[in-house]
C-alpha cells in the first residue's frame, strides 16, 4: 500500500518538477533528417574542441525544425526546403550547406542518361517501361519521397510539371530510397548526392554527371540549400555553434561527408 | 473418412498443430535471422562502448541505457495505474455503466496508433509542458501506451482468482483492500506479469512514439530531462538510413537478447513465488 | 485505522481507474481540436471520399488511405487471429503443460521484437519473395498484412492462453466424463468459457494492427491509390500521418491531424462493434 | 443468562425472491446449535447472515434485526469487518489459502495486528492443538497448506478461524466432503470448543446434529419451522414436518 502511494507521489513529483529541470547550457538542433547525420558529426567535433558545451541533435523533419525553433524546444532548427514556409518569416535563416540531388537507378539497369523531359514523363507515369527510355523491356517502379519532403519539393520545383503517378512507391528517407532502388531492378528514385554508393547508380541528367564539380560549377541542375533557423536574436552560445559550422573547419567536415559547402 | 468424433478430433489436432507449427516457424525465423546476422557483431566492447561516427563504428551503450531507462520509467508509471484500475473494476465496484465506460476507454486507448501517441506526447509533454525531448516525456507517453494492456491482462488474471479465496479472507476479518493486497494480487501475479512483460516488450520495440518524445540523441542521459535514443530507434536509423547494416543487426540482436533475459528473470521470479505457495 | 485507510484506498483506486479514460479523452480532445476545424473547412465529403491527395496543390482526399487501412487490417486479422487462437488452443489442450510453459514465454518474448525489425525483415526477405514469385513491386498490401499478422501473434496467443487456462478444470472434466473427445470439449466448453479473454486478445491485437506505423511504412510501399489487388502498394492512415508530419506545415499539417481524427473514429467504430458483438453473445447465453 | 445472539423478524431477499422469512430465534452461548433442513431451505443464508457475508454479493437485501450481545449487527454504524473477527466461519469445502500452514493461521491475527503491533506467535500452536491438527503438522508449518489432505485442510480452516479468537463460530457443513475419521476429529474438537465459544453448525447430516448439538433448529423453505433441545427435537418434535424430515420421509 505504501509502495503504491510512493509510486503515485513519484509520478506527480516528476510532472511538476519537469518545467524547472532543463539545463540552460545545452543547445538542441532539430529538424531535417537529411542534415541530421552531418549535424551529429559537427556536434561531435564541436564538443571535442569546446568541452563545456552540450549539443543534442534530433531529427523529425524540416517542419519539426521550424516548429521547435519557433517554440523554443530547439535553439536551432534545421530545414532543407527550397522555399521556407510563411511561419518561418520571424526566424533568422542561415544557409550552411547545399546538397545535390541525384536521380538513381538499379546498377543492373543499362540506362545511363536521362533528359529532364524523360524524368518528368517517368515520374508523371507517361513512360511506364524502360524500353521507352532507352533501356531493356522492364516495367518502371517509380520511387519518390513523401509530400512536403525538402528533397521532393526541390526535385519537383526544379524538374517542373510533375504530378506524381499514383502507383509510385513512397519512401520516407534518403536511405530507404537507396535500399528500395538497390533491391528492385526496375526502380528509379532520387536522393541526396552525398549518400550515393555502389549499390545504386546515378544517371546523367541532360548529359551532366552528378558530381561535386558539376554542382559547384552549377552545371548540374538539381541543387537545394540547407538552412539553420534560430530566433531573430540567437544567444551567444548558439551563434558560436553556427559560426563554427560556417568556419573552414566546419565546412570541410560538411564537404568530406558528401554535402556541398555554403558558398 | 467418416466424420465421427474421433476423426474430427484427429483432423482438429492436425489443423491446430500445423497452425501452431507455422506460427512458431515464422517467429523462430525472425529470431534466427536477426541473431545470425547480429551475433557476429556482438562483443563486450560493442555493448559497453560509445558509438562513433553516428553509429557506423563503436558501440551502443547509450542506446542500451536509453532503452532500459525509458522502459523502466514507463512500467513504473503504468503498472500502478493499470493494476489499480483493474482492481477497482473487479473488486471495488459492480458491473455498471461506469465500469463499461472505463473498460471501453481502455480498449480504445489500446487502439490508438503509436504515431498519434507520438504527436500527442510531442505537443503536450515536449512542447507545452516544456520537458523537451527527454526520458520523462518518452516515459509518460509510453506509459499511456502500455496502460490498456496492463489493465486488460490484470483484469483477466484477477477474475481467475477463485471466489472462495475472497470469501475466506473476508470471513477472517479482512477488509477489501487487505483481501486485494494479501490474497488477490499475489494469486493474480503471474497474469499481471504477463501484462507487464507485454508492456515492456512494447516499450522496448516502439519507435514512432519514442522518436517524437524521447528524441534520438546518441549521448548518455544524465537525468530524466535528457534526450535518449533507444535500441529500437538506433536500429531504425542505422538500417533505414543505410548507415551500417552490420551494427543495425548487432543492435537488434542485443535487443532480442535483452528482452529474453528480462523475460527469463521475470519467469524465474514468478516460478519461485508460485513454488513457495504450493 | 483500517476503516479510514480503506476509504482512502477506495478513493485512490477510483481516481486511478479514470487514468486510462482521461488519457483517452485528453488525446481525443487534442487530436480533434487540431483536426476537426480543417474537416469542416475543407468539406467532409471532399476529405473522406475524394481520391486526390496532393498537399502541394492543396488537395486532401484520404479515401485511398481509408480503404487501404481496412484491407491491411482485415488481412492481418485473417492471418493472425486464426493462427493465434489455434496456437493457443493447441498449446493449452493438446500439448503437455511443461512444453507449453516453455513455449509461451518464448512467444511473449516476440512481442518485444521492435516493429521496425519486423518491418526490416519484411523489406529484406518478404518483399523480394513476393516480387519474384507473385509479381508487382513486392512492397504491397499483401506484405503489410503478412507482417502485421505475424506481429500480432504474440498478443493473441499469450492472452488467449491465459484465459483458456483460467477455465476451471471441473468444466473440462465434466465434459470429458460425458464421453466427449478433447476437441469436442474445447469447442463446446472451453472456448465458449474463455471467450471474453480471447475476444479481448483479438481486440488488443486489432488495435495494434490498425495503429502500427513503422513496420507498415516500411513494407507497404505507401502509394496513394486504391489497391486493385493484394500485390499493389498501399498507404494506410497511420503511414500517411507519420510519413508527412515531419514536413507538414499550415493546411497540410491540419490535414494530417484530420487524418488522425478519421483514424480515431475508425478505431472507435471497431471498438463499438466489438463490444456490441460481445454483448450480443452474452445476452444470448 | 442473556442471549448471545437474537434474531428478530429477520428476512433476507435476493432481488425480489425471499430466502429467509421473518426468523425469530435466540441463541445461547457455550452451546452448539445444530441447523438442519433440506438443501434450499435457507440454512446457509441464515449462517452467512450472522457474519454479514451475504452482502458481499450484489443483490442481497436484509431486513429485521440480529442482535449480538445486545447490539444490532445490521445497524448503520456497525462495522462488518470487526463483526467477522468476532464471528468466525468455516466453509463447506476446505479452502486453504495458497500459502504455508503457518501463514494461513496467522492471516487473521496479522490483519488486526496493525502496524507496529505483534500478533502472538503462540496462537499458531494453541489453535492447531484445539483443532487436533498440531501433532500432524508441527514439523512442517512452513510447507504449503495445499499439500495437506482434505481432512487436514478442513481442520486447518477450523484452526485458522480459532486463531482469530472469535466469540461465535459458524460452520457450514464442515464435514460434507470428509472421511469418518476426520469427521470424528472435528466433532470431538467442537464438543470441547463449545466450552469457550458459541457454535452454530449447519449440517446436512441429521445424525451429526443429534450427536453433537445441544439445541437444534429445523429450516424449511426459508422459514424456521421449529427449534428446541436436540433431545426434544429428535424424540418429540412438535411439527409434523420436523418429524417427517428427521425420520427421512423427505430431504
Amino acid at each position: 500500500m505504501k509502495k503504491k502511494a510512493l509510486y503515485l507521489l513519484f509520478s506527480v513529483a516528476l510532472v511538476f518538477s519537469a518545467g524547472c529541470g532543463k539545463n540552460k547550457q545545452s543547445i538542441t538542433l532539430a529538424g531535417s533528417t537529411a542534415f541530421q547525420p552531418f549535424a551529429e558529426k559537427l556536434a561531435e567535433q564541436y564538443m571535442t574542441s569546446n568541452p563545456g558545451a552540450t549539443i543534442t541533435v534530433q531529427g523529425g523533419g524540416s517542419a519539426v525544425g521550424i516548429q521547435s525553433a519557433l517554440s523554443g524546444a530547439a535553439q536551432i532548427g534545421m530545414a532543407d526546403l527550397v522555399n521556407l514556409p510563411p511561419e518561418a518569416k520571424d526566424l533568422s535563416a542561415t544557409v550552411v550547406a547545399r546538397d545535390g540531388i541525384a536521380v538513381v537507378i538499379n546498377p543492373a539497369n543499362k540506362v545511363n542518361n536521362l533528359t529532364t523531359g524523360q524524368i518528368r514523363d517517368i515520374f508523371n507515369g507517361k513512360i511506364k517501361n524502360w524500353k521507352e527510355a532507352g533501356g531493356a523491356d522492364k516495367t518502371i517502379t517509380v520511387v519518390s519521397r513523401e509530400a512536403g519532403s525538402g528533397t521532393r519539393t526541390s526535385f519537383e520545383e526544379i524538374i517542373t510539371g510533375i504530378e506524381l503517378v499514383g502507383e509510385a512507391l513512397i519512401q520516407e528517407s534518403n536511405g530507404t530510397i537507396r535500399e528500395t532502388v538497390a533491391n528492385d531492378a526496375g526502380a528509379i528514385g532520387y536522393l541526396s548526392h552525398g549518400l550515393l554508393n555502389e549499390k545504386i547508380k546515378a544517371v546523367q541528367i541532360d548529359g551532366q554527371d552528378c558530381t561535386t564539380e558539376c554542382i559547384m560549377t552549377q552545371k548540374y541542375l538539381l541543387v537545394r540549400p540547407i538552412f539553420l533557423l534560430t530566433k531573430a536574436q540567437p544567444g551567444a552560445e548558439v551563434q558560436r555553434m553556427i559560426d563554427y559550422i560556417l568556419s573552414p573547419e566546419g565546412q570541410q567536415t560538411i564537404q568530406q561527408n558528401g554535402l556541398i559547402t555554403a558558398k | 473418412m467418416k466424420l465421427d468424433p474421433k476423426n474430427t478430433q484427429r483432423a482438429a489436432v492436425a489443423v491446430l498443430g500445423s497452425a501452431t507449427l507455422l506460427t512458431l516457424t515464422a517467429l523462430i525465423f525472425i529470431i534466427v535471422f536477426v541473431l545470425e546476422k547480429g551475433l557476429p557483431v556482438l562483443n563486450w566492447s560493442f555493448l559497453t562502448g560509445a558509438p562513433q561516427d553516428m553509429g557506423r563504428a563503436g558501440g551502443i551503450f547509450p542506446a542500451i541505457a536509453g532503452s532500459v531507462a525509458l522502459t523502466v520509467l514507463a512500467v513504473l508509471l503504468a503498472a500502478p495505474l493499470g493494476v489499480g484500475t483493474a482492481v477497482y473494476l473487479t473488486e471495488y465496484t459492480r458491473e455498471s455503466r461506469l465500469t463499461a465506460i472505463i473498460r471501453f476507454g481502455a480498449d480504445c486507448l489500446a487502439g490508438i496508433p503509436s504515431i498519434i501517441f507520438g504527436l500527442f506526447g510531442f505537443i503536450l509533454f515536449v512542447t507545452i509542458l516544456k520537458m523537451g525531448w527527454s526520458l520523462l516525456a518518452g516515459g509518460l507517453t509510453l506509459a499511456l501506451m502500455i496502460l490498456p494492456t496492463i489493465i486488460r491482462t490484470t483484469e483477466e488474471a484477477i477474475k481467475a482468482v477463485p471466489l472462495s479465496y475472497r470469501e475466506v479472507s473476508y470471513s477472517l476479518g479482512a477488509t477489501r483492500w487487505q483481501t486485494v493486497y494479501k490474497v488477490i494480487l499475489p494469486n493474480a501475479l503471474p497474469g499481471i506479469l504477463t501484462g507487464v512483460m507485454l508492456g515492456v516488450g512494447r516499450s522496448l520495440g516502439e519507435t514512432a512514439a519514442v522518436i517524437f518524445t524521447a528524441g534520438s540523441s546518441l549521448r548518455m542521459p544524465a537525468s530524466i530531462f535528457d534526450s535518449v535514443r533507444t535500441m529500437a530507434v538506433h536500429f531504425y536509423l542505422l538500417a533505414r538510413e543505410g548507415i551500417s547494416a552490420e551494427n543495425a543487426y548487432g543492435t537488434a540482436a542485443a535487443l532480442i537478447i535483452a528482452v529474453l533475459s528480462v523475460n527469463l528473470l521475470a519467469y524465474w521470479m514468478m516460478n519461485r513465488m508460485v513454488a513457495k505457495r504450493t | 485505522m483500517p476503516v479510514t485507510s480503506e476509504k482512502i484506498m477506495q478513493r485512490l483506486l477510483l481516481a486511478v481507474a479514470f487514468s486510462a479514460l482521461s488519457a483517452l479523452l485528453l488525446i481525443a480532445v487534442f487530436i480533434i481540436s487540431q483536426g476537426l476545424p480543417f474537416i469542416f473547412r475543407y468539406g467532409f465529403r471532399e476529405f473522406l471520399f475524394s481520391s486526390q491527395w496532393n498537399p502541394q496543390a492543396g488537395k486532401f482526399g484520404i479515401f485511398p488511405m481509408v480503404v487501404s487501412t481496412l484491407w491491411v487490417t482485415l488481412g492481418a486479422m485473417a492471418i493472425g487471429a486464426p493462427l493465434g487462437v489455434a496456437g493457443a488452443v493447441f498449446l493449452t489442450e493438446f500439448v503437455p503443460r511443461t512444453v507449453m510453459r516453455i513455449i509461451k514465454p518464448s512467444i511473449e518474448l516476440l512481442a518485444g521484437i521492435p516493429s521496425v525489425v519486423y518491418g526490416f525483415i519484411g523489406v529484406m526477405v518478404l518483399a523480394p519473395l513476393i516480387r519474384d514469385h507473385l509479381g508487382g513491386p513486392g512492397l504491397s498490401l499483401l506484405a503489410g498484412s503478412i507482417i502485421l499478422g505475424i506481429m500480432i501473434l504474440p498478443t493473441i496467443i499469450s492472452i488467449s492462453i491465459d484465459s483458456i487456462m483460467a477455465v476451471p478444470k471441473s468444466y473440462r472434466e465434466g465434459s470429458l466424463a460425458l464421453g466427449a473427445t478433447v476437441w469436442q470439449t474445447v469447442r463446446m466448453v472451453t472456448l465458449p468459457a474463455a471467450r471474453s479473454g480471447i475476444a479481448a486478445s483479438i481486440i488488443l491485437a486489432m488495435g495494434r494492427a490498425v495503429g502500427e506505423t513503422m513496420a507498415v511504412i516500411m513494407v507497404t510501399g505507401n502509394s496513394v491509390k486504391i489497391p486493385g489487388s493484394a500485390l499493389e502498394p498501399v498507404r494506410t492512415l497511420t503511414a500517411n500521418i507519420a510519413l508527412e508530419m515531419g514536413y507538414a506545415t499550415g493546411m497540410h499539417r491540419q490535414a494530417l491531424f484530420a487524418t488522425g481524427v478519421v483514424l480515431f473514429v475508425v478505431i472507435m467504430i471497431l471498438n463499438f462493434s466489438a463490444s456490441y458483438v460481445m454483448r450480443q453473445r452474452k445476452a444470448r447465453r | 443468562m442473556p442471549d448471545k445472539i437474537a434474531l428478530n423478524k429477520f428476512s433476507v431477499h435476493y432481488g425480489p425472491d425471499p430466502l429467509l422469512q421473518e426468523i425469530d430465534l435466540e441463541i445461547q452461548s457455550n452451546q452448539i446449535l445444530g441447523v438442519i433442513g433440506p438443501s434450499g431451505s435457507g440454512k446457509t443464508t441464515f449462517l452467512r447472515a450472522l457474519n454479514r457475508m451475504n452482502e458481499l454479493q450484489p443483490g442481497f437485501t436484509a431486513s429485521g434485526r440480529i442482535m449480538l450481545d445486545g447490539e444490532d449487527i445490521y445497524g448503520l454504524d456497525y462495522d462488518a469487518v470487526s463483526l467477522r473477527k468476532k464471528v468466525g466461519m468455516v466453509f463447506a469445502m476446505p479452502v486453504p489459502l495458497p500459502m504455508s500452514i503457518h501463514e494461513n493461521i496467522i492471516y487473521g491475527p496479522k490483519l488486526s495486528a496493525g502496524r507496529g503491533w505483534k500478533y502472538d506467535e503462540a496462537v499458531v500452536e494453541s489453535s492447531l492443538k484445539a483443532a487436533f491438527l498440531w501433532d500432524e503438522v508441527r514439523d512442517r508449518l512452513k510447507t504449503s497448506a495445499l499439500r495437506l489432505s482434505g481432512g487436514q485442510q478442513q481442520r486447518l480452516c477450523l484452526a485458522r478461524t480459532l486463531a482469530l479468537e472469535p466469540e461465535v463460530i459458524l460452520l457450514d457443513e464442515p464435514c460434507s466432503g470428509l472421511d469418518p475419521v476426520s469427521t470424528a476429529k472435528i466433532e470431538e474438537a467442537l464438543t470441547i470448543l463449545k466450552e469457550r465459544y458459541t457454535v452454530i453448525l449447519v449440517t446436512n447430516n441429521t445424525k451429526q446434529a443429534a450427536r453433537v448439538a445441544d439445541r437444534t433448529a429445523f429450516f424449511l423453505m426459508g422459514k424456521l419451522v421449529e427449534e428446541g433441545t436436540t433431545q426434544q427435537m429428535f424424540t418429540a418434535p412438535k411439527d409434523k414436518r420436523t418429524s417427517d424430515y428427521i425420520t427421512g420421509r423427505f430431504g
